[in-house]
């Protein structure tokens, strides 16, 4: 017997109401309770519910529940209901579980903060909206929950909204994610048109039979990608998410690091059939995240805010992701996209920890020599950089190196994604040891009234089991070559479609090929791991040599290849411009003019029928007899 | 017999309907009309509607016209000034239309009628009296009963609301 | 009884038509609402005539609908014109368009 | 259609019931200056005729013989249509009230009723409500203050205690089951008088007749001291003499409608009329008389014994008591017949 679905998004949503109602009549450490009990409450319904989806025959596993119809309107019909399978289930772990986490972390860090049981509400409410996205069985619903993660998204970033940078960041994120969702909606009514539902078991086992030629689903494809861009910041829409870190650091790891980004995805992933029909779409994918992730790395270089690191880590990773499902490697997207909720998770938690013990302390300029004040920081910190860096051994090796031998596997050999994936492995190592020999190593510099401590243990205690997450999340999907089951891609095999370039396809035989790929990545790794050490420790004035030598490169990835700047001058400053020209001209004379036009068209026509408002009653009655008479003689006549 | 009290009422009731329309004194109009609804409550009567007959004594002329006649005396009306201006243009229109309109009316609605009374009706006995009206008003119309009640209540308090000079 | 029903129904019409007459034709609001309650009774004199002749009840338990309508009404109509008289010092309509332009 | 014995017996009902009416106002007019001339120690009138026995027709003759006035600023038509539409409904009243046991005549039942309709009850309502007509249109009419402002006292007099009068009434309507005084009266017959079953009603109809008829303690539609005379001040003469007329009339009316209701009318209890034949009838007659008489002697003696009412005591009394009370009548009848089943 297994827990109805419903009762997992449930959960959430009651904590929500609770803390959004009554959170007057909680103290702040109930407020958290509740928030974290909820959240508790789904993890274990969804860890309940895998356990009965793993004891389940047939080839495709799952529950499913329609809960009640939600929109009726003529034909239209769109049932609410819920799929749970192992691709829904892989997902509402990790939301729930990380959640949870960050849930009992955020006890800690907001302490004190007048508006901690708004926060709380709002980080149900996510919840509730995410676990709808992930478990949703239509496109609809799905689309509900993606919305509805947006919109906790904004109020989260936002969530300090007396400071004005930070309530424009929430609108810049929301604006930014609006650009894809047209996207998606236009996707949504096309699917519809075509297929006469949402209902996405129903598109992928119609698709593949569908009248409809290569291009419209290419269409298709691509407008449900351009909201994925959207969602998970990818190039050209990526420059939201390092403005969204103005929200409280444990938003950032859940929100912007772990679950909501990571949508887009899910999205692809979910509905792999349709993107398997439209290989032009796939590439599209594949190079577009494989140039997020090198692009977003090299900006990553150069940061000096602890928190952009990681937000423009995050879009690296996710573009490590996007290029999984573009290669057809969509389990290995997945994979990753667990492993990198873990270690993000813990990385955005550290910083949080970091600049908690620091007083608000976000620049990494500011740091150094953390190490010996915050012990447990520094280890939990060292285990997921480690974990992001790829080093042989924990999750983050594994699931990346799956996603480059599918793109190596892919495009039949070193492909040139294949050779940016391998360099990106190794600025990531180098960034990532950057951030943390700046943070924990070398000399203090940060300024003599601050006293570092380490943080209470409700903030450490997520940090250590996000940790061993980060160490041991990447054993469930150990690849064969390396003696391995990989229990995670056979869990994910019925519910994502096959790649038709086959991951499988000549495996056995290039094994060798595979281990030499994997070496290869790792030997970039750990380059890039040494570089950072002889830069930053061996010789700390090396960096600043390096800057003065590549000025024109050191500017560009400063200032993030000037893509705000370029948004500005491209998008912004014209759209500004052009309103003035409506607003001058456009607004005052054609608009105005017309409704002024109608208004005085509508005058003057009134005042001659105004001559028959006298005023008198009897003229009225005088009317309505006329009437009367008319029809009398009518009857009269007939 | 009953027919030529029929034909008397009929005319006493047309007379003083006429006489309610046509004099200029408000107070004459409204003794007018007090005595045009007793005609009528006579014509009730002779058509075995007696519980109606009572009630139109009882309610027309013991009670709203009461009304009327205490809002004339009370607000001292004077008798209507001759017409003066544009209004006065009216009179001719207004008057081919009430013409035209009695002339359709008695054009089509008698014959109507007789296309009604060709067919026979069936006849129930002492549908005037209250006991045959109170069971068809508690039972078939119980709910518009109560409604009607609830008007009444709506209607005492909308008067009171309205006519007190300061709330 | 003896009368045919569409003398009746004349009658009726008749009676509506004077308070027609007296609606279209007078300027003081009393007599228009008297007028007003002459047609209604028009109406009830044509309902008592088909009640009388289809020998049942209902065109009656109509009447008692209009009557309590009309006591209703002029409780009401009559509280109005009381209150624009003591505003405006007459009850004659065409004199009272304040909401006119 | 009506033969001519039921026309010949209505004909003479009309005549002796009219005739009755007349003769009980004039005794009336005598007994009211006997009975208040014997509270107050002294004598009344006692010259005219045996022992004063024919002051009312001297009374009668002098108002015929005064001088007509009618006021200047009167209403001429309205001023001489207000005394009838007064005097007319009074007199009417009396049509539907049985004053004695069915006589039987050559074989065919005459009832001693001028006329049975069935919604007899409402009849007297309907006409008592018409009676403020005559009322408020002599006080407008006079074109002077006082008949005017007694003239709408009355009227709203009349008006609140009718209201308070009807649900008095529905109670015994509602125990009998008729609208009809002879229905009302047989069921008393045969179970007793409705005193007995309704005391609240008959208690709360006592009170209002004498209010609907402008009676001492609240007759303060003529209350002298303040209005000189009422409605009828600017009457003299004759039109003076219908008002006069048609107040004892009302008296005679609402005491015998008191009788009819509660104390069984006509009947004369534990005695079977109509085994007793033509003298059972004769018996009804003088029972029925007699209750009457003994209504109209009381109200006499009120007049003298009691002083009058300020008028916001009276509206207080009329809204604020007997109408709540006379609805918790009704409220308790009909819980009682509930429950009986």
């Amino acid at each position: 017997m297994t827990a109805p679905i419903y009762l997992i998004t449930l959960l959430p949503l009651i904590g929500f109401l609770i803390n959004g109602l009554l959170g007057r009549f909680l103290t702040e450490r109930q407020s958290g309770m509740v928030a974290s009990g909820t959240v508790l409450g789904s993890f274990l319904i969804s860890a309940q519910l895998t356990m009965g989806l793993m004891t389940r025959p047939g080839k495709n596993p799952h529950f499913v529940q329609t809960l009640f119809t939600w929109i009726e309107a003529g034909d239209l019909q769109i049932q609410a209901g819920y799929w749970f399978d192992a691709l829904a289930a892989v997902m509402a772990l990790v939301v729930t579980g990380v959640g949870l986490l960050i849930h009992i972390y955020s006890i800690g860090y907001m302490r004190g903060d007048p508006g901690v049981r708004r926060y709380f509400a709002f980080m149900n409410l996510f919840i509730f909206m995410m676990l709808n996205l992930v478990l949703a069985d239509n496109l609809a619903l799905l689309f509900l929950g993606w919305e509805g993660v947006g919109l906790c998204s904004y109020l989260l970033i936002g969530f300090w909204f007396q400071d004005e940078s930070k309530a424009r960041a929430g609108m810049k994120a929301f604006i930014v994610n609006r650009v894809g969702d047209a996207g998606f909606i236009i996707a949504m009514v096309l699917l519809y048109h075509q297929f006469g539902t949402l209902n996405i078991q129903q598109l992928a086992n119609a698709a593949p039979f569908a009248l409809a030629g290569r291009a419209f689903f290419t269409a298709v494809t691509l407008l449900l990608f351009l909201g994925a861009t959207g969602k998970s910041a990818q190039i050209p829409l990526h420059i939201w998410l390092p403005d969204a870190m103005a929200g409280p650091t444990p938003v950032s790891a859940l929100i912007h690091a772990a679950t909501m980004v990571t949508a887009g995805v899910y999205l692809i992933a979910r509905n792999s059939v349709l993107f398997t029909l439209a290989p032009a779409t796939m590439n599209t994918i594949a190079t577009i995240g494989i140039l997020t992730a090198f692009l977003a790395a090299s900006m990553a270089i150069t940061q000096k805010d602890i928190k952009k690191v990681l937000a423009y880590s995050t879009i690296s990773q996710l573009g490590y992701m996007f290029t999984a499902v573009g290669v057809g490697a969509f389990s290995a997207g997945i994979f990753h996209l667990m492993t990198h909720a873990f270690f993000k998770g813990l990385l955005f938690l550290g910083a949080g920890s970091v600049i908690h013990g620091l007083g608000g302390e976000q620049n990494i300029d500011n740091m150094g020599g953390l190490k010996k004040h915050m012990p447990s920081t520094h280890l939990t910190m060292l285990v997921g950089v480690l974990a992001i860096t790829g080093v042989p051994g924990l999750s983050g090796f594994f699931s990346k190196d799956e996603i480059l031998w599918g793109a190596f596997v892919r495009y039949e050999g070193f492909s040139w994604i294949w050779l940016v994936g391998v360099i990106t492995a190794g600025m990531t190592a180098f960034y990532m040891f950057r951030l943390l020999f700046r943070t924990f190593y070398g000399q203090p510099r940060w300024s003599n009234q601050l006293h570092p401590h380490e943080s209470p243990s409700v903030m450490t205690l997520p940090l250590i089991l996000l940790a061993f997450l980060s160490i041991l999340g990447g054993y469930v999907g150990v690849p064969e070559v390396l003696g391995g089951m990989n229990h995670f891609h056979h869990l994910l095999e019925p519910v994502v479609a096959i790649s038709p370039w086959g991951l499988a396809g000549g495996h056995e035989a290039s094994h060798f090929m595979e281990l030499l790929a994997m070496f290869i990545s790792t030997v970039a790794a750990l380059g890039g791991i040494y570089y950072a050490y002889k830069v930053y420790i061996l010789q700390p004035r090396m960096a600043d040599e390096l800057r003065d030598k590549l000025p024109g490169l050191y500017k560009l990835s400063f200032n993030k290849y000037y893509v705000d700047e370029f948004y500005g001058a491209a998008v912004v400053r014209p759209l500004v411009a052009f309103s003035q020209v409506l607003w001058t001209w456009f607004d005052d004379r054609v608009i105005d003019g017309l409704v002024n036009g109608s208004a005085a068209l509508i005058g003057s026509g009134s005042r001659l029928i105004r001559q028959l408002q006298s005023g008198l009653i009897q003229h009225y009655a005088a009317f309505i007899l006329g009437g009367v008479i008319v029809i009398m003689a009518i009857i009269y006549a007939s | 017999m009953t027919t030529a009290l029929f034909y008397l009422f009929a005319a006493l009731l047309i007379g003083s309907a006429l006489f309610v329309v046509l004099n200029r004194n408000p107070m004459y109009s409204v003794v007018a009309l007090v005595f045009g609804f007793a005609n009528l409550a006579g014509i009730y009567f002779l058509l075995e509607a007696y519980f109606i007959g009572a009630l139109q004594v009882l309610v027309y002329a013991g009670a709203i016209m009461v009304l009327f006649l205490f809002v004339v005396m009370l607000l001292d009306v004077k008798p209507d000034k001759p017409r003066r201006g544009l209004v006065h243009l009216d009179r001719w229109w207004f008057a081919i239309l009430v013409v035209l309109f009695l002339g359709l009316l008695l054009g089509i609605v008698p014959g109507a009628v007789r296309l009604i009374t060709s067919v026979p009706a069936g006849h129930e006995a002492d549908i005037g009296n209250v006991e045959r009206v109170g069971q068809a008003l508690f039972t078939s119309y119980l709910l518009p009963f109560e409604v009607a009640a609830l008007l009444l209540t709506v209607a005492l308090i909308g008067t009171v609301f309205l006519a007190k000079r300061k709330i | 009884m003896v009368v045919p029903l569409h003398h009746i129904i004349a009658i009726a019409s008749l009676l509506f038509s004077i308070g027609v007459l007296g609606v279209l034709f007078r300027r003081n609001a009393i007599i228009v609402f008297m007028s007003i309650e002459i047609m209604l009774n028009a109406v009830n004199l044509a309902f008592v005539a088909f009640s009388n002749y289809h020998g049942n009840v209902h065109g009656q338990v109509f009447v008692f609908f209009t009557m309590t309508l009309a006591a209703a009404e002029v409780a009401v109509g009559l509280a109005i014109i009381i209150s624009l008289f003591r505003n405006l010092q007459t009850s004659d309509i065409t004199e009272i368009h304040n909401l006119k332009n | 259609m009506i033969d001519m014995f039921e026309l010949l017996a209505i004909i003479i009902k009309v005549l002796v019931v009219f005739a009755g009416t007349l003769v009980g106002i004039m005794i009336m007019t005598l007994a009211e200056r006997r009975v208040a001339g014997f509270i107050q120690y002294r004598l009344g009138p006692n010259r005219v005729g045996f022992g004063g026995m024919l002051q009312p027709i001297a009374d009668g003759l002098k108002f015929f013989s005064k001088e007509d006035v009618i006021p200047g600023q009167a209403n001429r038509p309205l001023f001489l249509l207000a005394p009838l539409a007064v005097m007319i409904p009074a007199l009417m009243t009396f049509a539907v009230i049985p004053f004695g046991a069915p006589m039987e005549i050559a074989g065919r039942v005459v009832k001693l009723q001028v006329a049975d309709i069935n919604i007899g009850l409402l009849y007297i309502l309907a006409l008592t409500s018409i009676g403020v007509y005559g009322l408020v249109l002599a006080g407008w009419s006079a074109g002077s203050k006082y008949p005017q402002l007694g003239g709408l006292r009355s009227s709203a007099q009349l008006i609140s205690y009718e209201l308070a009068m009807g649900l008095a009434i529905i109670g015994v309507i509602m125990i009998s089951g008729g609208l009809t005084l002879n229905q009302i009266i047989a069921y008393q017959q045969e179970t007793g008088w409705n005193i007995w079953k309704q005391p609240i009603a008959a208690f709360i109809f006592l009170i209002t007749i004498y209010a609907e008829t402008n009676r001492l303690p609240f007759d303060l539609t003529e209350a002298e001291q303040e209005l000189v005379g009422g409605y009828h001040t600017e009457y003299s003469a004759f039109k003076f003499a219908m008002f006069f007329l048609s107040e004892y009339a009302n008296m005679i009316t609402a005491a015998a409608f008191m009788v009819c209701l509660f104390f069984g009318g006509w009947d004369v209890p534990f005695i079977d009329e109509a085994a007793l034949g033509g003298w059972g009838v004769l018996l009804s007659v003088a029972s029925f008389l007699g209750k009457t008489a003994f209504f109209l002697f009381l109200y006499i003696l009120v007049r003298w014994t009691l002083p009058r009412f300020r008028y916001d005591q009276l509206m207080r009394l009329g809204w604020k008591f007997l109408l709540p009370l006379a609805l918790l009548n009704v409220f308790l009848t009909g819980l009682v017949l509930a429950v009986k089943g």
